[in-house]
């Protein structure tokens, strides 16, 4: 028995070791494979084409974005708050908050967020820097920012109004994280480990449901998150106005459902680990177009 | 010893094996990173985002464990499958069925204590009146027509219910058994709707 | 005071395209608080009106049907870029709400 | 605002005349938020009553009367509606969702310039028929209707 476990420990090394290079350099525009696909598991045949429920919902939600998107009221609302005095300095955001492209610029900073911050120290993703804009520049205790993050029933936190402002005013621009940044760079191979951690009771990774093409859990599309398609699907239409329970959300609280849902802690608001896989996804997505805050089921 | 700890010093050794990787950096980074953001929320606990053995050794070989590691933890995974006193694998269809449609148990949201769902119809294609089905896993339409109910079918399917691991190390299905999620009587309902030539499934 | 509206018109060939997005709970009086099991309020918007160049274009009376943060779209003739369009929304407790826009 | 609340106010304690102003439509369209809310026919509980306490008794399908919805709506909370009317001088336009606890959702009424046209979110608790009925300046009705679809269940998205 002892024999037979030192050799297999010895074995695992020797695994660890020869298949480290097959992880570790997988090119960052394709999708892992080994996380992805395994041959020997048999695969239920890829739903491709999308049925004719996706396709009329589809339909009718790009009819409701182009015709008026109650995320519009939120945008409204998130731009009075951008530009006015707030919070014990009396300070607004326009006059001293820098999204990446100078102090106040919000044209196009969407799209190029996750981005480093040299005054922070850290890569931030939109949401996570406007509150730290927030705290830093207007005075606003973080605790308090951080105490009750998302949206539910009549509620909406000052900071998603103002991602969504910030959010529409990248709309039909390009996603460009800016992965030459080497911050940017390392968050982001952060991330595509992050992605393909399996932990938890029922051993989920965001991989299991987000790895490959084709997938569904009951009617609900899958992106796969590793290719530009899939990562775009899944960033596009955040921030977004959900119809269930009429709550504007952003993706740090897209993020924390996921999480939910894959059985694990509960990630902290504005942390690291949202920020890697925000980095992970967006730059996926690089060279897609960003269509503005979304309408969500 | 027993199987747990003998895939906790597996994984162990793995962890010790882990500067090798090219991309240790970044892992390593990324485990320091998870372990500081996560907190406990109703039963999810801070720690279940610590791996355990077998998640270890999936997460380091990218799922695709060598053959000899992977069959030899397979049978460890195997070894650990508690089957009913009484012998008894099959139980009551419709209520399998039920269990299947459940989706509950386990987030931080879902109270503890509750019976938890098979969360089935998430992945699988079952019955065939049910057409809100995932395909993250194959179609277990005709899954007892198509193979029989004969003893050994059944031993396969409580044990593949029990831990999928059990046959396929690095599996995306989760173990049901194992984890104590699904209790013996739950997991006979469900080999009762894959296997009960009355169950829709075979109809 | 209701929050502000988003009130959005242009011309469109010969009709002025006018979209409405109210800012509104639209509470039915049937759904329940799950602390309390007891059902919230009803409070809905029961009517509003469009002008265009100070004339009613629209009137109209909404029951609780009509979903949370309406929005509306209408199409005026007679229109012409510069008219003022204002819109009023009254609900069922008497607050109400006007906000304006100019026909681009 | 008072004005408004009081204008509304001798609107409801004149319902006498109000009845007779109707007359000119579904509601009445002179002035500002004048008109008194229909509450007999916003509370009736089946569709015939409340067509009925809009004044619509009978009436005829028409082609020309377009209700545009989703054969399935991805959430029942909004499910956009589209209604144009190419029946000459539409007057007033209503929408009704028969499944609803009370079937009558909004009604419109059109005046100087404004189009027969209107575009609306609307809530349905179940799958149902839901129905447009155009009033003309003579007095006459007509109706189109669309059965829409409505799922439960689904996640994050």
């Amino acid at each position: 028995m002892k024999q037979a476990l030192a050799l297999s420990a010895v074995a695992v090394i020797a695994l660890v070791a020869a298949s480290a290079p097959v992880l570790a350099q997988a090119p960052a525009a394709k999708p892992a494979p080994a996380a992805a696909k395994k041959a020997a598991k048999p695969v239920a045949a890829p739903v491709e084409e999308k049925d004719a429920a996706t396709l009329e919902f589809e339909k009718f939600r790009a009819k409701m974005i182009e015709e008026g998107n109650p995320a519009e009221l939120f945008e409204a609302q998130g731009e009075e708050m951008w530009k006015s005095s707030r919070g014990p300095k009396k300070v607004s955001l326009a006059t001293s908050c820098d999204l990446g492209l100078g102090v106040g610029v919000v044209k196009g900073a969407y799209v190029q967020m996750p981005r480093y911050f040299a005054d922070a120290g850290k890569v931030m993703d939109a949401e996570r820097r406007i509150v730290w804009c927030m705290v830093e520049k207007q005075g606003f205790k973080e605790a308090d920012l951080h105490a009750k993050p998302f949206g539910s029933g009549t509620y909406t936190p000052d900071q998603t109004s103002l991602v969504t402002y910030v959010a529409a005013n990248s709309k039909d621009m390009k996603f460009a994280v800016p992965l030459k940044d080497p911050h940017v760079k390392d968050v982001y191979e952060i991330g595509k480990e992050t992605v393909a951690y399996r932990a938890g009771p029922y051993d989920f990774s965001c991989n299991t449901c987000h790895g490959a093409d084709g997938k569904r859990i009951r009617m609900q599309q899958l992106p796969n998150i590793s290719t530009q398609k899939g990562a775009a699907t899944a960033v596009l239409g955040w921030p977004g106005y959900r119809m269930t329970g009429n709550v504007m959300l952003t993706s740090q609280w897209r993020m924390n459902d996921c999480f939910r849902q894959q059985r694990f802690p509960e990630p902290k608001y504005a942390s690291d680990t949202v920020t890697a896989l925000l980095t992970y996804m967006t730059a996926n997505a690089n060279g897609t177009t960003y269509t503005g805050p979304g309408i969500k089921r | 010893m027993n199987n747990t700890a003998r895939i906790s010093l597996l994984a162990a050794a793995a962890i010790i094996a882990a500067p090798a990787f090219a991309d240790g950096d970044h892992r390593a980074k990324a485990l320091q990173m998870m372990k500081q953001d996560f907190v406990t929320k109703g039963q999810a606990r801070a720690d279940r985002v610590s791996e355990d053995g077998l998640q270890t050794i999936c997460n380091r070989t990218g799922n695709k464990p060598p053959e000899a590691i992977g069959k030899r933890l397979e049978t460890d995974q195997m070894a650990g499958v508690k089957y009913p006193a009484d012998g008894k694998l099959m139980g009551d269809w419709k209520e399998g069925e039920k269990i299947a449609q459940s989706g509950r148990g386990f987030t931080w949201s879902d109270e503890p204590g509750l019976p938890v769902g098979g969360n089935c119809y998430n992945c699988h294609q079952i019955a065939p009146k049910e057409t809100s089905y995932g395909t993250v896993g194959p179609s277990l339409f005709h899954f007892g027509k198509l193979r029989g109910n004969t003893a050994d079918m059944q031993k396969y399917a409580y044990s593949k219910i029990y831990n999928a691991k059990a046959y396929n190390l690095c599996s995306e299905m989760p173990r049901f058994g194992h984890i104590g999620a699904l209790k013996e009587d739950q997991i006979k309902h469900l080999v009762a709707l894959l296997l009960d030539p009355e169950s829709p499934v075979n109809k | 005071m209701g929050s502000p509206m988003k009130v959005r018109a242009q011309m469109k060939g010969d009709f002025a395209d006018i979209k409405i997005l109210m800012s509104h709970p639209m509470e039915t009086g049937q759904r329940k608080d799950p602390k309390t099991n007891q059902p919230f309020p009803a409070l809905f918007i029961q009517q509003f009106s469009v002008e265009v160049g100070g004339k009613v274009v629209v009137q109209a009376e909404t029951g609780t049907a009509i979903s949370t943060n309406p929005v509306f779209g209408f199409k005026v003739k007679g229109a012409k870029a510069g008219d003022k369009v204002v819109v009023k929304w009254q609900d069922n407790k008497g607050d109400s709400r006007t906000d304006e826009a100019t026909i681009a | 605002m008072d004005t408004l609340r009081r204008t509304v106010l001798k609107g409801a304690s004149a319902s006498g005349v109000l009845a007779t102003a109707l007359a000119a439509g579904l509601l009445k369209p002179t002035q500002v938020l004048a008109s008194e809310w229909n509450k007999a026919a916003f509370e009736a509980k089946d569709t015939p009553a409340a067509m009925k306490a809009v004044g619509a008794a009978t009436t005829a399908e028409s082609k020309d009367l377009k209700l545009t919805a989703p054969d399935i709506a991805e959430n029942g909370a909004v499910v956009p509606i589209d209604i144009s009317s190419g029946i000459p001088n539409t007057i007033s336009i209503a929408v009704f969702v028969d499944k609803n606890p009370s079937p009558l959702t909004a009604a419109f009424n059109f005046a100087n310039g404004a189009m027969a046209d209107a575009s609306l979110r609307i809530k349905m608790g179940q799958t149902s028929i839901v129905r447009a009925v155009a009033k003309t300046a003579d007095g006459k009705f007509y109706t189109a209707s669309k059965e829409v679809k409505v799922t439960a269940g689904g996640c994050g998205g």
